[in-house]
């Protein structure tokens, strides 16, 4: 019993990460259609830029832990936000009206593309970010010793989670958004720069990334220019679970999968750990065909 | 005219840095050796190839590098990239002297030109479980993490462990690239192991120190010779990796031989770090040995450099040591050492 | 005869003299762009002319290679002999799995895929039933022999690779151009007013996975046996991405487009080898670019053509 | 109040509208009749800028609109309900309607036009929580309408607004037209049903595959032979 | 004697009763026709007959057989064809393989007959040709064989649909709102085209608001209101009834 809690307590700081990159991927794909295949290398890019800028400014030494690492969230959120539009503009903008498989097919170059960018001026090899910058605390629940941390990661996901949602629900700019996602000549009748609409979108789907990024680097520490291609992918599979271009769908999928997969391990097998985690997937979208908060609207004929 | 060598390398893709580390390396030794006039009178240029660490890619860059009228070549990184490459060599009777390759049948099909300078998964599997029995650890964890070396690793170790009557209380696989390890440390510590032996690479290594540590679990964490890499302590911090153990042939730096010291000040002169790790300082082993043949025998020819290498070549100084081959073209000797990492991150040899 | 044709029969003339000039890195670059040929028309079955998003394809060709690996190294079966039995068996795992995936939609369907990509390399990793020989895969596949000749240099297996796109090339274009290739286009256009005109879509839909699933079975045999060892590695999802990226570059539904897609994928990574490190970035960059320029695909596909002539001689007659 | 000068319109390489001239009053309804893909739709969307034109001009009192962008166009007073209604389906009525306000910055200027439309078509405000999409077809297209009364409209460009609509709500859909006419927004409304339409507005204009061919009042228009014969079934 | 013959036919989505214990029939050869307020259930009937929803409960009777729960390719096989209420074309091909589209289901070639292509599949090809060919001329199309469907002007694609159904070879077809979005013209052009169906010994069912249209040609009209049949008869009948007039027509003011 005690190890399952504590695998469940795993699954949930895992699924927490999953669900932040998982937020800006739906997104993305929520008003674009688009499976951002670069999402994963914006998330790695935010874990990069938030260690070049821990190291050269020393915010945290100068104004305290909790302010410097606010800052610098901040920060990495902004200038991922904005290589972010910059990446809609360059390579999904002008494929608009193409089919839908070339932008997938951008996007993957694009990933080739930042993943060895990084590379190219971080080094291949792992990057480190400092130690003890996090204070190293625990809470005692239930007898297990759960690293503050983790709480603090699974909160941060689901206040993030909220205020995406309210933002999305229940403000004009929200509903925009997803009047544009649901047809963008008509959105344009309404007076809506649908234009400015999906900048707005490529500014926050890579700054969620950016900020799972920084977050990633400072708990875990290791960093490395290919992680990106892992995390995206989980990610993507998270958003699918929950139903993807649902927002919390992506926070329920991630956790999930998060939860799935040290369940699966733990009790399966550790070496059949994502053959586990996909053959859920696959179980739930037999199932449920658009994921578990997908919209179910059959065709109407 | 000049001497070509070839370097097979992985310079992108996942195992990028131990191939631009292997071309540094083998810059530096052909740069020195041009320095002091070159080979039989003339040039050693090398002629370097990527092999993106994927084996449908190497075996390309092997077909490049063999219509390039190269008198040997060094390296690759990782087994099945290598064995993608060995054929296409043997058929055109090209030296290769591979590195960080250790899978035992590599040199198991009696190819005559190929050459190792890594010692071998059964090698190490022995010295691994002398060393656990030794130690007289009971219960006894294994964890891999399913590449062809460490799971190599891994079983070899398993089934001498066995016969010798350990008890072994684990058994798995972690996936690599993942960031958190907390659920298989669980259930490990649920296994309640005297020891665990982790056969994968050092980044993975470090996580799991790191956050065994957070999980305040006190257990003996012994690696594998991929372990064996500085930014091991990084990844963990020194706190978590202190008292971690690893078994490795010996790197420069634990080397009292001239050739090891001078080769580690050339190094951070040019380059201002230090190797990252053993894996690709036994690249410039290779190529040190082909050199060395080349010298003893003046000759670039394919048949007397392999038989040089197998049977004349003894005791040759290296940069780990000394070097002879086998007449499997296995690197011959007792090399592998216990190391300790220290409460300031040092490896310390035991 | 029309220009187009001239220009197909001197490349295919150049093509059949190529290993006369070049060196045997470039014909064996030539081999590579040939399986990735033969793989990506076979993809195009289902991605580009029925328009399911799979992103899974190396599954099939895994199993077709592993098929051939395990029966010649166990029982010695010639690797000839192999080639369609690798194929069937690849044609039925397509079956087995897409049978119950198939009435997914566009990108739910794609993440299903790769899943199970993802699942059957874990699968080979881990030595499923203890035959697959783990992350060393398997070695020692021997050579496949025609009439007593061995295929073995790189030379060979240009004429062995490229003389079968060939054939892949004549059935796929009249598979294409007949009822079977115009019911998978209905479906990628309109799946539910092709199931209205009495198309069996979710049939159909099968059937692409299937030819597709037996055509990968045959690449990889022909893989196995180019290489003679094969490893997990090389049936990553990573490769089921080069081959979508294939078809989609190329132009999906057009066999010239991703024969010349193959040309561009495999080919240009070689020819940016002189970049070194910096080689893959340049390819990314340059995958993005031929998309935005070539938003289609570099050759889309052309509209089939009718030679309705019977039909105005019946109408003299009258 | 709104002039088109040689409008010329292209799809890719194949032109849909030849050059054509046409001008609205303030405070008129003039309707647009033609056959199937003459270019209604099309001038529609060319006002409203989802198309851009490849020459020629547009004046909303006399500022040129041709050059901006849609959005642009729709905060100066264009509203257009689209063919084919396109309400945003996964959207509730309420939503729907906020979004037609979307310009419309003054709040009380919202919620008295809100008032005004629930007053039009009081179905709309027992179904304000209703997603759009559920709607029936006659409600979907109440909403269309009443999301482009939202925007504050100075001219009201009307596509079809009839299409597939039973008989009693095509005339109730037209006396609405009548009250949103009279209320003071000038209206362009295209129409398959052209007796209906010429009956409602002041002047007509008869387009033919991209070119004006006629233009005059709506009773002459009525008379005229040809008309009866090309739109009004002889 | 009649073909098709609809039983306690009922479908709800969620709470909505979309088709309420629906009965009626359709004679051989007639011109029947279903009208009834926006939303009242017509496509949704049309929608259950052709397989596309599966009915909750009821039957559906085609030429003596219960055809509810076989898939839609396989009642296209038994002979009903239908056209959609928006426009359902596969825009991209030409209009000769939208008509080939139809033919489909009469050809028998496989898989392995279209890569080898013995004689008779040679054959079977250019049957379906001849055969789209002449569903081509009958709609006026023929001028358009290799124009996509997407550039062709709207009524011409309802007539493109209609092209397609009758490629099948249908014993019944069912129109839902074939002349929406016509003009008057073009909707006298479309009852003789009717006309010329039902010659054909083909039996025709239809939905459709424009009440002159129907008026004209149905020999019989169903109406529909609420998801309920709310009345059944000649033209004349179901003009005059007051329940038809309140729920639909509506009072003429002039
Ligand atoms: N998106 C498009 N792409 C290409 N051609 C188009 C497009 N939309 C319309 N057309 C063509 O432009 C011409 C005018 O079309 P438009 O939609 O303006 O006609 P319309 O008068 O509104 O007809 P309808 O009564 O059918 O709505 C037609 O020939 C049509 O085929
Ligand atoms: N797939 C579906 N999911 C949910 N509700 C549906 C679906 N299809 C139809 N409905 C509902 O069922 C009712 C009947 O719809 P149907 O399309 O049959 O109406 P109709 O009589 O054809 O109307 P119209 O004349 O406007 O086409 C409507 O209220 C509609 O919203
Ligand atoms: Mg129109
Ligand atoms: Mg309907």
């Amino acid at each position: 019993m005690e190890l399952f809690i504590q695998q469940l307590t795993n699954g949930l700081a895992i699924g927490g990460i999953y669900a932040l990159i998982a937020l800006g991927y739906t997104m993305v794909y929520g008003v674009m259609k688009l499976i951002n295949f670069a999402h994963g290398d914006l998330f790695s890019i935010g874990a990069y830029l938030g260690l070049t800028l821990l190291l050269s400014l020393g915010l945290v030494d100068k104004i305290g832990v909790l302010g410097g690492i606010l800052l610098l969230m901040l920060m990495v959120m902004g200038l991922v936000g904005i290589i972010g539009i910059i990446l809609e503009r360059v390579a999904y903008r002008p494929l608009r009206k193409a089919d839908r498989l070339s932008a997938v097919v951008s996007a993957l170059g694009a990933s080739i593309f930042f993943a060895n960018s990084l590379m190219l001026i971080y080094g291949a090899k792992f990057r480190v970010y400092p130690h003890n910058i996090l204070p190293k605390m625990a809470v005692d629940i239930l007898g297990m010793k759960i690293p503050l941390i983790r709480i603090l990661l699974l909160l941060a996901s689901f206040i993030l989670m909220t205020a995406l949602y309210l933002f999305v629900q229940k403000t004009k700019t929200g509903t925009a958004i997803r009047a544009a996602a649901i047809d963008q000549g008509a959105a344009k009748l309404m007076g809506i720069n649908v234009n400015k609409i999906i900048s707005i979108v490529f500014f926050i789907g890579p700054a969620l990334g950016g900020a799972a990024g920084i977050m990633v680097g400072l708990y875990y520490g290791q960093i490395n220019f290919l992680m990106g291609w892992l995390y995206g992918l989980k990610a993507f599979i998270a958003a699918v679970i929950g139903g993807i271009g649902n927002i919390p769908g992506a926070m329920l999928g991630g956790i999930i999968l998060g939860v799935v997969e040290s369940l699966g391990a733990a009790y399966v097998s550790f070496a059949w750990k994502d053959a586990i985690a996909f053959l859920v997937l696959i179980i739930i979208l037999i199932v449920r065909p658009t994921g578990i908060l997908g919209e179910r609207v059959a065709e109407k004929v | 005219k000049t001497i070509k060598i070839g370097l097979l390398c992985p310079l992108t893709g996942s195992w990028a840095s131990e191939g631009q580390d292997m071309e540094k390396i083998v810059t530096l030794l052909a740069d020195e050796l041009n320095a002091k006039g070159g080979l039989l009178g003339s040039e050693v240029e090398i002629v370097v190839e990527d092999d993106g660490g994927d084996p449908r890619t190497a075996a390309l860059a092997a077909q490049r590098l063999s219509a390039q009228d190269i008198v040997g070549v060094i390296g690759t990184y990782g087994s099945s990239v290598t064995e993608a490459t060995q054929a296409i060599f043997d058929e055109a009777k090209i030296i290769q002297i591979a590195n960080g390759s250790t899978a035992i049948r590599l040199t198991e099909k009696g190819l005559k030109y190929f050459f190792r300078t890594s010692p071998r998964d059964d090698e190490q599997g022995r010295v691994a479980a002398n060393y656990l029995t030794g130690k007289g650890f009971k219960r006894i964890a294994i964890l891999h993490d399913n590449t062809t070396y460490a799971k190599g690793l891994a079983d070899e170790t398993k089934s001498l462990l066995e016969k010798k009557g350990a008890n072994i209380v684990f058994y798995d696989a972690l996936t690599p690239g993942e960031r958190d390890y907390s659920a298989i440390l669980t259930n490990l510590k649920a296994a309640n192991p005297d020891v665990v032996f982790f056969t994968g690479y050092y980044p993975e290594a470090g996580l799991l120190l790191r956050q065994k540590k957070e999980m305040g679990w006190n257990v003996p964490f012994i690696g594998g010779d991929a372990t064996n890499n500085p930014d091991l302590v990084k990844i963990a911090g020194k706190d978590a990796a202190e008292g971690f153990m690893f078994l490795s042939p010996p790197v420069p730096q634990d080397l009292d031989s001239k050739e090891a010291k001078d080769f580690l000040a050339a190094y951070k002169k040019k380059y201002g770090d230090l190797p990252g790790s053993v894996w690709a300082v036994l690249s410039g082993d290779g190529f040190l040995a082909l050199t060395t043949a080349i010298k003893a025998t003046k000759s670039t020819d394919s048949d007397v450099l392999a038989d040089y290498l197998h049977n004349k070549l003894k005791d040759m100084p290296g940069l780990t040591g000394k070097i002879s081959f086998d007449s499997k073209g296995d690197r011959v000797g007792d090399l592998y050492r216990i190391y300790k990492v220290d409460a300031n991150g040092n490896f310390v040899l035991q | 005869m029309n220009r187009k044709r001239i220009i197909d029969i001197i490349i295919i003339l150049v093509l059949a003299c190529a290993p006369l000039f070049l060196n045997t890195y470039w014909v064996d670059v030539l081999n590579n762009i040939g399986i990735y040929a033969i793989l990506a028309l076979s993809l195009n079955f289902i991605l580009g002319h029925t328009g399911l998003f799979h992103m899974g394809h190396a599954a099939f060709y895994a199993i077709g290679a592993y098929t051939t690996a395990i029966l010649n190294t166990m029982y010695h079966i010639p690797i000839i002999w192999l080639m369609p039995l690798s194929g069937v068996l690849a044609g039925i795992f397509g079956y087995l799995v897409a049978r119950p995936i198939i009435h997914l939609r566009g990108d739910y369907l794609l993440i299903v895929t790769i899943g199970i990509v993802e699942i059957v390399r874990i699968a080979l990793v881990n030595n499923i039933f203890g035959i697959t020989g783990g992350s060393n895969g398997i070695f020692g596949i021997s050579r496949p022999k025609l009439w007593g000749f061995v295929i073995r240099r790189p030379q060979d297996f240009f004429y062995y690779i490229w003389i079968f796109l060939g054939i892949s090339v004549y059935l796929f274009y009249r598979l294409e151009n007949s009822r079977f290739g115009r019911a998978l286009n209905y479906i990628k256009e309109d799946d539910l007013a092709a199931e209205g005109s009495g198309v069996d879509s979710s049939g159909y839909k099968l059937k692409a996975f299937i030819i597709g699933a037996i055509w990968a079975g045959f690449v990889g045999n022909i893989y196995a046996s180019k290489m003679t060892i094969i490893s997990p590695e090389s049936f990553s999802f990573w490769e089921s991405v080069i081959l979508f990226v294939i078809v989609i570059l190329g132009g999906s539904g057009s066999m010239r487009g991703i024969i010349l897609g193959s040309f561009l994928i495999i080919g240009l990574p070689e020819l940016f080898r002189q970049f070194a490190s910096a080689r893959m970035l340049i390819f990314g960059a340059a995958m993005v670019v031929m998309m935005i320029f070539r938003p289609q695909g570099i050759i889309p596909p052309k509209p089939r053509t009718y030679n309705l002539d019977f039909l105005k001689l019946g109408e003299a007659e009258k | 109040m709104l002039r088109i000068e040689n409008l010329h319109v292209s799809y890719g390489n194949v032109e849909a509208l030849h050059g054509i001239n046409l001008e609205v009053k303030e405070g008129e309804i003039v309707t647009l009749l033609g056959a199937n893909g003459a270019g209604k739709s099309t001038t529609l969307n060319t006002i409203s800028g989802l198309l851009k034109p490849t020459k020629g001009t547009i004046y909303f009192k006399d500022v040129e609109i041709s050059k901006l962008e849609a959005h642009e166009i729709v905060s100066l007073g264009i509203a257009q309900v689209p063919e084919g209604r396109r309400v945003f389906s996964t959207l509730t009525v309420q939503e729907n309607l906020n979004l037609g306000a979307f310009t419309v910055l003054d709040e009380k200027t919202i919620q008295k036009n809100l008032e005004w439309i629930f007053s039009l078509f009081p179905r709309l405000k027992e179904r304000r929580k209703q997603l759009a999409g559920t709607l029936s077809g006659g409600e979907q297209q109440m909403l269309a309408i009443a999301r482009g009364l939202m925007a504050n409209p100075k001219i009201l460009l009307l596509d079809e607004p009839s299409l597939g609509l039973a008989p009693i709500l095509v005339k109730s859909i037209f006396a609405t037209i009548k009250e949103i006419n009279e209320s003071g927004v000038t209206v362009l409304l295209v129409e398959q049903n052209a007796r209906a339409a010429l009956k409602l507005a002041h002047r007509g204009y008869v387009i033919e595959v991209g070119n004006i061919v006629l233009a005059d009042s709506s009773e002459n228009l009525l008379s005229n032979p040809e008309v009866r014969k090309a739109y009004l079934g002889g | 004697m009649s073909l098709l013959e609809l039983r306690n036919l009922t479908k709800t989505f969620g709470g909505l009763m979309a088709v309420n214990e629906v009965s009626f029939s359709v004679d051989k050869g007639a011109v029947v026709g279903l009208i009834g307020p926006n939303g009242a259930g017509k496509t949704t009937v049309f929608n259950l007959i052709t397989g596309n929803y599966k009915p909750d409960s009821g039957e559906i009777i085609f030429e003596g057989e219960n055809i509810v729960g076989l898939p839609t390719h396989k009642i296209v096989n038994l002979g009903i064809a239908r056209t959609f209420q928006t426009i359902r074309l596969f825009q991209n091909l030409s209009v000769l393989e939208n008509v080939l589209a139809g033919c489909h289901c009469r050809m028998k070639a496989g898989m392995l007959a279209c890569m080898f292509r013995p004689k008779w599949q040679k054959e079977e090809e250019k049957e379906a040709l001849k055969k789209a060919w002449a569903e081509l001329e009958f709609v006026g199309l023929s001028k358009e064989l290799t124009n996509k469907a997407k550039n062709l002007s709207y009524g011409n694609q309802r007539l493109l649909e209609i092209a397609r159904a009758l490629a099948t070879s249908p014993k019944l077809i069912i129109l839902d709102e074939p002349a929406g979005g016509m003009n008057e013209q073009e909707t006298q052009e479309l009852v003789e085209l009717i006309g010329e169906i039902k010659k054909r010994g083909i039996t025709v069912l239809l939905i459709e608001h424009d009440m002159s249209l129907v008026m004209r040609i149905c020999e019989h009209i169903v109406v529909l209101e609420h998801g309920a049949k709310i009345a059944e008869g000649t033209p004349e009948e179901v003009k005059n009834n007051p329940l038809v007039i309140e729920a639909y027509l509506g009072v003429d003011e002039d």
